[in-house]
């Protein structure tokens, strides 16, 4: 366990005793403070040091993308603490940042495995925060965790900063005042994939959803409907398949005789995989429906993802939250720093979380506190440039970035093994933003209590 | 003495028991376990594990599907939350009641057959709950995110009560917020009278037929005993512990999801009993501390704490000793967890208990009759 | 018409991998009366010779992508195309049914040194702790396999004429919208294929007469002197050879990762018992009945009926069955019921 | 002079497939009284025995204790009603000690056939102990009650299923060659403890080979050959009975 400093204080910022029956049971149990007007949990004002908990999957079908996620925080942390190159914080627009920890504390940090499960991300955050006294937690690689995570850390009142989180709930009905989203969501893919669905394929399309049974995937197929039925398209069926089903057929036999001439498949991780390889080899791609070359859609797309699926992935549209491709100077100062000191270029899991721990840290430089309200309000309609989506803004009112959303194409013909998304338009912000009060995404933040 | 009429020893051992679990906070200390939250994951899943050892330690009936009840305990104390009152005494006896009422009826239809029939037709039942909650009953569970409290929502008694809360909802046994120790000592309370209860059980003529009915149920059958009430009984009595245990997972930690009721959870709490050893009254308990311990410790050392770890040592042995110890801790957890699974079962047949036992007896043999049954500690 | 037709097929083509995957197991529970939980990590690491073949007949000579400076990447050229140009393409093409040949000796050397080195010691030991050692050990298999090939899956194609699929409507004179690919019907005819080999060597051979008679009463046979365990060994190799089969062919439908076995461990488990408990014929009935019915409760029509139906109807049939008859579809009276 | 009939076998057929296993079978166990089933291998016996458990149901007749009809009932319920079988190979607990093997049907006896008692402890079932003590010491475990059954010898598993039947002092005993696979000294005392019990008043059926044990014992013998009876008397009637030479000479290997 990293040394720690502070003793951890536990959930105490609201717990107040009343009975003797608590205090007769707390005798030599550690100390247990009661609240005070300007505690917080886990202050670490007294020590020399900050800690970090980064919660990531460690085994499970996304342990590839976590390990990712904790090389992007490892490397941030090294940032802060003013070790390598610096990365991204030598391109951030506005920093605070001094590179030497954060408030002139050297940046610790602990590590926990959320094994893609609420419950498991819960008592691995917890754990963070009590025993080790972690001021912010952040990561995760699935939507139900982030949720489940962010709605505790508001209970503990502890900042989370969301990892790969790409349902609209993170930050729509499930918003917390304690929770920011740096990653896009379906309704961003959706604005995105629009228009250039609209100019590759058309606007007299029908459409058969492929989704998974579960909050993520009828978020996505939502938005992707909503966009696609805006553009004249039409919506033969959308099918919920179960979590994890491995083999789709049964789910793909249908589609062929249902005179749709688009596939979307809603599936993300080995959902995806599985059922993007079996629908090529169910020879859609090769298809020709109502005149027109059968096409397949995947909204989300990751790089990791990409390489499960190999040849399969060639050619087909999705969109991404960053692409290590892209050429704008953030984004090669951390490609850079990150291929130096791992040798490959980072996932977009990784990009994400990086900067969402630089943002966090330059928050607090900018508050000149660690209580996390001062730094809530800092983040809040925080401006910044320089991270690699351009001009970006942690909207206030959900707490949700807003930034540019790449659309990307798998490559045709890549030209190195990492080489495989391709980036087919990079849609300003301005399209993909929305009213934080649209019917079924508006939500409570609730409050800042400290 | 006459201890709750538990004989000398028992008395002892309930304690003993006792005082080890209240006094958890410290004795935990120094092996880094000492924090609110796992404690509480240590008290409820010793309590599932002691509850389902009833059924499998004392019958031998192998149910693959009780991750089920623990589900079916957790949102029916969620909800019990959102509709009547934070307190977690009616969520506790509801999700109890709830889970016991799905037992009589699982039970009842599993029941009808033995061996790995059985075991696969609880594993049924589970697979259903838990597919049927993460999609389609999402109305119910709220599927992947999880079912939790709201601060609208109407808490009928609470409301009727004047009981006010601030923040978010969380439990709270008068006045008392279920969470960090508070919380632990709730679930440490409901640990002992649960042992407690196991411990009657196991001593009870009712916990002699069971088996009895383990070791040759025909025979049973041909002694007048009508057997499948004793086991449908078994069956229930250990779906409400585990029932129990989810309401007090939602008790600690108001969100019941989905994922709590897959077969891996029924697993889970199969090899915790098994690890520890079958039909022991400690060892379900011991397991299950075991398990959740490498769970929430072994994964999270990393790197760098390890270097920390071996930070005494000469630099070229602790750098050494890091590569050797890294591929079993951190995301490597889980093959420390296999190992030890293979490592227990091979060199303590029955589990820490019995192998603790049997190691203990060959040091002082001497052919000394041990006037009791080895499943008995 | 068309749509039962293509879901009939699909449900025989699920039924054939489900048989497959499960016919090891039965076989292991049958002759060895042991819950063998590490029969996943069998299937996965059948999965694993493939994409370990794949690898070795894809070493490459890496060309260096100059435009990129901030780390290595690579084009990477296999030695095999250097080499032999076109033949070496094909040879790499072809990597998944040739990884069979490498697959069988090497699934027999594992199946005979788990057996040797752990399974033996648990016989006569209770199921639970049997339930305890396998799944420990198939923990153990997995993470050795991950910290090896990481837990992205791997794609492992199959050769290009057969990756597509095939026009069925067109050769049997239906709707042009029939179609399937060649893999899986392969895989059907593969499953059927060894399925049958397991049943004749079992069936026609002396050393498959001592087995079914061990089956039957391990202890009569053992008396006329006949060494019934070693026998069994070369039963656990076989069993090990089967898994390891199911889950080479399996590959270009679903691309293996580490936990891919883990995924198979219950549906097997499910597609034995429905079949009942040692029962090889059982197993291959219930893994086809399972499949169709899984096939046709996937219909968009079914689910308007029953919503959800898809998502519990082997559990469903699992339970139906069960109890109508108490041994599942073919199960002996006595095995494993205690 | 016929005492008061305690069970009733009339006209009961046994088929397997084509098997005639018994036909038209016809006995009464009067109250009080050792009745003594003997024949060859494969006459009929056990499976007698066990239509009159409950184990099997006859194709066809009835059984009748104390007047009603049992056949076609659970094991258990005919348990209950009193008629208590001693198993030829002994059917124990093996995982449990000698004298929880005793208390169990001690328990039966008392409890009836469901009773749910998980707040009872077993240190206060004194009468139960007592009663398992008291059948113990009779069959000579005492010393031993505290091992584990499982690893008894042979001889002793007989003696603790013999154990087993008597401590629910049922009103009919069916003994199913109490005495096979022990030694002769073991024989001698177990036909002793028969005499001895015999005074209490149960009701015992013996199928038994060793013909000394049974003229030792039995107030009247049944002759069972190839499923039907054909003899029936007292013991000296039986022993120079022609028909049941043969049977014996003849029908056995």
């Amino acid at each position: 366990m990293s040394k720690k400093v502070s003793q951890p204080n536990g959930w105490t910022r609201r717990s107040v005793l009343k009975t003797g029956l608590g205090t007769a049971a707390m005798a030599g149990a550690p100390m247990f403070f009661v609240r005070n007007a300007h505690a917080f949990t886990n202050d670490p004002s007294s020590g020399s040091t900050v800690t970090l908990g980064f919660n990531v999957p460690q085994t499970g079908a996304y342990a590839d993308e976590g390990a990712d996620e904790l090389r992007a925080y490892q490397l941030a942390v090294k940032h802060l603490n003013g070790e390598g190159d610096g990365g991204m914080m030598n391109t951030m627009q506005p920093s605070s940042l001094k590179g030497n920890g954060i408030l002139g504390k050297k940046v610790e940090y602990v590590t926990g495995d959320t094994q893609t499960k609420s419950d498991a991300a819960r008592a691995s955050a917890k754990r963070m925060i009590e025993k080790d006294g972690a001021i912010m937690i952040t990561g995760g690689s699935s939507s139900g965790v982030a949720v489940a995570v962010q709605s505790l850390c508001q209970e503990a009142g502890v900042i989370f900063m969301a990892g790969l989180t790409h349902s609209n709930d993170t930050t729509g009905k499930d918003r917390r005042k304690y929770g920011f989203r740096h990653f896009f969501n379906t309704e961003m893919s959706g604005a995105a994939l629009g228009p250039v669905l609209e100019s590759s394929f058309g606007n007299d399309r029908t459409a058969y959803h492929l989704t998974a049974d579960y909050t993520w995937g009828w978020s996505q197929e939502g938005s992707i409907k909503k966009y696609t039925e805006a553009l004249g398209w039409k919506t033969n069926a959308a099918v919920r398949t179960p979590l994890g089903a491995g083999d789709f057929s049964q789910y793909i036999t249908p589609v062929l005789n249902s005179g749709a001439d688009v596939l979307v498949l809603n599936h993300y991780g080995k959902d995806m995989v599985n059922s993007l390889t079996q629908a090529v080899q169910f020879g859609l791609r090769d298809k020709q429906v109502n005149g027109k070359d059968f096409q397949i859609v995947v909204p989300l797309f990751s790089r990791l993802m990409a390489q499960g699926a190999g040849e399969n992935i060639k050619g087909i549209y999705g969109s991404t939250n960053w692409n290590w491709s892209l050429t704008d100077e953030g984004s090669q100062a951390f490609v850079k720093s990150f291929g130096a000191e791992y040798g490959f270029p980072p996932s977009q899991a990784a990009h994400t979380c990086y900067v969402q721990t630089l943002l966090y840290a330059n928050a607090i430089e900018a508050a000149g506190t660690f209580n996390p309200c001062g730094v809530i309000e800092v983040l809040e309609g925080f401006k910044f440039d320089g991270m690699g989506n351009g001009a970006t803004e942690y909207r206030a009112e959900d707490h949700q970035c807003f930034k540019d959303v790449l659309v990307v194409q798998g490559n045709e013909s890549p030209s190195s093994q990492f080489d495989l998304l391709k980036i087919v338009e990079v849609t300003p912000r301005a399209k993909v933003e929305y009213s934080p009060t649209m019917e079924g995404y508006a939500g409570d933040l609730g409050e800042c209590v400290a | 003495m006459n201890f709750f009429k538990l004989s000398p020893r028992d008395a002892l051992l309930m304690v003993v028991f006792a005082a080890v679990v209240l006094l958890a906070p410290i004795w935990m200390k120094p092996f880094g376990a000492a924090y609110p939250d796992l404690l509480q994951k240590f008290a409820i899943f010793g309590l599932f594990a002691i509850g389902f050892n009833i059924l499998f330690g004392l019958t031998g009936y192998l149910s693959f599907g009780h991750a089920a009840f623990l589900g079916i305990g957790s949102y029916t104390t969620v909800w019990t939350f959102k509709l009547l009152s934070m307190n977690p005494i009616p969520a506790v006896i509801f999700g109890t009641l709830v889970a016991g009422l799905f037992a009589v009826l699982i039970g009842f239809v599993s029941l009808r057959r033995t061996g790995i029939y059985f075991s696969i037709l609880t594993l049924a039942f589970a697979q259903m709950c838990y597919n049927l909650a993460y999609s389609v009953l999402t109305p119910i569970t709220n599927g992947e995110t999880g079912l939790r409290v709201l601060r609208d929502d109407p808490m009928l008694l609470d409301k009727a009560l004047g009981v006010v809360q601030e923040g978010s909802p969380i439990g709270s046994f008068f006045g008392i917020n279920m969470r960090g120790y508070p919380a632990f000592y709730f679930c440490a309370v409901i640990l002992i009278i649960g042992f407690f209860i196991s411990l009657r059980i196991f001593r009870s003529p009712f916990g002699l037929k069971l088996r009895a009915i383990k070791s040759n149920q025909n025979r049973m059958r041909y002694t007048g005993f009508n057997t499948r009430p004793y086991l449908l009984w078994a069956f229930v009595i250990s779906g409400m512990y585990a029932g129990m245990a989810g309401s007090m997972l939602a008790v600690t930690d108001p969100l019941a999801g989905a994922e709590r009721m897959q077969w891996t959870a029924s697993g889970e709490v199969v090899l915790m009993t098994i690890l520890g050893g079958v039909g022991t009254l400690i060892g379900p308990m011991l397991g299950a501390v075991l398990i959740k311990y490498f769970e929430n410790i072994f994964s999270a050392f990393n790197e760098s704490a390890l270097h920390d770890m071996f930070s005494f040592l000469p630099s070229w042995l602790e750098t050494v000793m890091v590569t050797v110890v890294h591929p079993f801790v951190g995301e490597g957890w889980h093959l420390t967890l296999g190992s030890l699974f293979m490592v227990i079962v091979i060199f303590l047949p029955g589990g820490l208990v019995e192998g603790a036992t049997r190691l203990f007896k060959r040091r002082k043999s001497d052919g000394v009759t041990n006037k009791n049954s080895g499943s008995e500690n | 018409m068309d749509a039962i037709f293509l879901q009939t097929l699909n449900g025989l083509d699920k039924g054939g991998a489900y048989a497959l995957i499960a016919l090891g197991l039965t076989l292991v529970f049958g002759t060895l009366g042991v819950v063998n939980f590490a029969h996943g990590a069998l299937f996965m690491l059948g999965a694993f010779c493939a994409v370990t073949f794949q690898k070795i007949l894809t070493l490459s000579k890496k060309v260096k992508d100059e435009s990129i400076t901030f780390f290595d990447a690579y084009k990477e050229i296999p030695y095999l195309e250097i080499w032999f140009g076109d033949t070496g393409a094909a040879i790499i093409d072809w990597a998944v049914p040739l990884s069979i040949l490498m697959a069988i000796p090497v699934m027999l050397l594992i199946g005979l040194i788990m057996e040797r080195g752990l399974i033996q010691y648990f016989y006569k030991r209770t199921h639970a702790e049997q339930i305890l050692v396998t799944f420990g050990l198939a923990i153990v298999i997995q993470e050795i396999i991950k910290s090896f090939f990481g837990a992205n899956p791997i794609p492992t194609p199959a050769p290009d004429v057969i990756a597509g699929s095939a026009n069925i409507g067109s050769w049997i004179g239906l709707s042009d919208s029939l179609v399937y690919p060649y893999w899986r019907m392969i895989y059907l005819l593969f499953a059927l294929a060894v399925i049958g080999a397991v049943f004749a060597f079992l069936q026609f051979t002396t050393f498959g007469m001592v087995v079914r008679a061990g089956m039957a009463d391990r202890e009569t046979v053992a008396l006329l002197g006949i060494n019934v365990e070693r026998r069994f060994t070369i039963v656990f190799g076989i069993a090990a050879i089967v898994a390891g089969l199911a889950g080479v062919m399996y590959t270009p439908i679903l691309p293996p990762d580490y936990h891919i076995g883990m995924d198979f461990l219950v549906l097997s488990f499910v597609v034995v018992v429905v079949g009942g408990m040692g029962s090889l014929p059982g197993a291959v009935a219930a893994g086809f009945l399972l499949g169709i019915l899984q096939s046709f409760a996937s219909m968009n029509e079914v689910k308007s009926i029953f919503p959800g139906i898809d998502q519990i109807i082997i559990y469903l049939v699992a339970v139906v069955i069960l109890l109508v008859r108490p041994r599942g579809l073919l199960g002996r009276k006595g095995v494993m019921e205690d | 002079m016929v005492g008061n009939i305690v069970l009733n076998i009339q006209n009961v057929d046994k088929t397997f497939g084509g098997l005639q296993a018994l036909s038209n079978v016809n006995m009464q166990i009067e109250e009080g009284k050792i009745h003594a089933i003997i024949g060859p291998n494969g006459a009929g016996k056990s499976t007698l025995l066990n239509v009159c458990i409950g184990r099997l149901e006859p194709t066809s007749g009835t059984v009748r204790f104390d007047g009603e009809i049992i056949t076609g009932k659970a094991p258990y319920e005919i348990n209950q009603a009193g008629v208590v079988r001693v198993f030829q190979t002994p059917e124990i607990f093996p995982e449990l000690t000698i004298l929880e093997n005793v208390m169990i049907p001690a328990l039966a006896k008392r409890d009836g056939a469901f009773s749910f008692n998980p707040f009872k402890s077993m240190s206060d079932e004194t009468d139960i102990f007592k009663e398992a003590e008291l059948v113990l010491e009779d069959m000579g475990l005492i010393d031993q009650m505290y091992d584990h059954s499982g690893s008894m010898s042979r001889g002793d598993k007989r003696r603790l299923e013999l154990a087993m039947g008597l401590v629910q002092r049922p009103r009919l005993l069916l003994l199913d060659e109490p005495t096979a696979g022990m030694s002769r000294a073991d024989t001698n005392a177990t036909i002793e403890t028969l005499i001895r019990i015999k005074e209490r008043g149960m009701t015992k059926v013996i199928i038994e080979h060793d013909m000394h044990v049974v003229f030792s014992l039995a107030d009247k013998i049944s002759v069972l050959a190839q499923g039907a009876i054909i003899a029936e008397g007292a013991p000296d009637e039986i022993r120079g009975n022609p028909k049941v030479q043969e049977a014996y000479l003849g029908g056995a290997h």
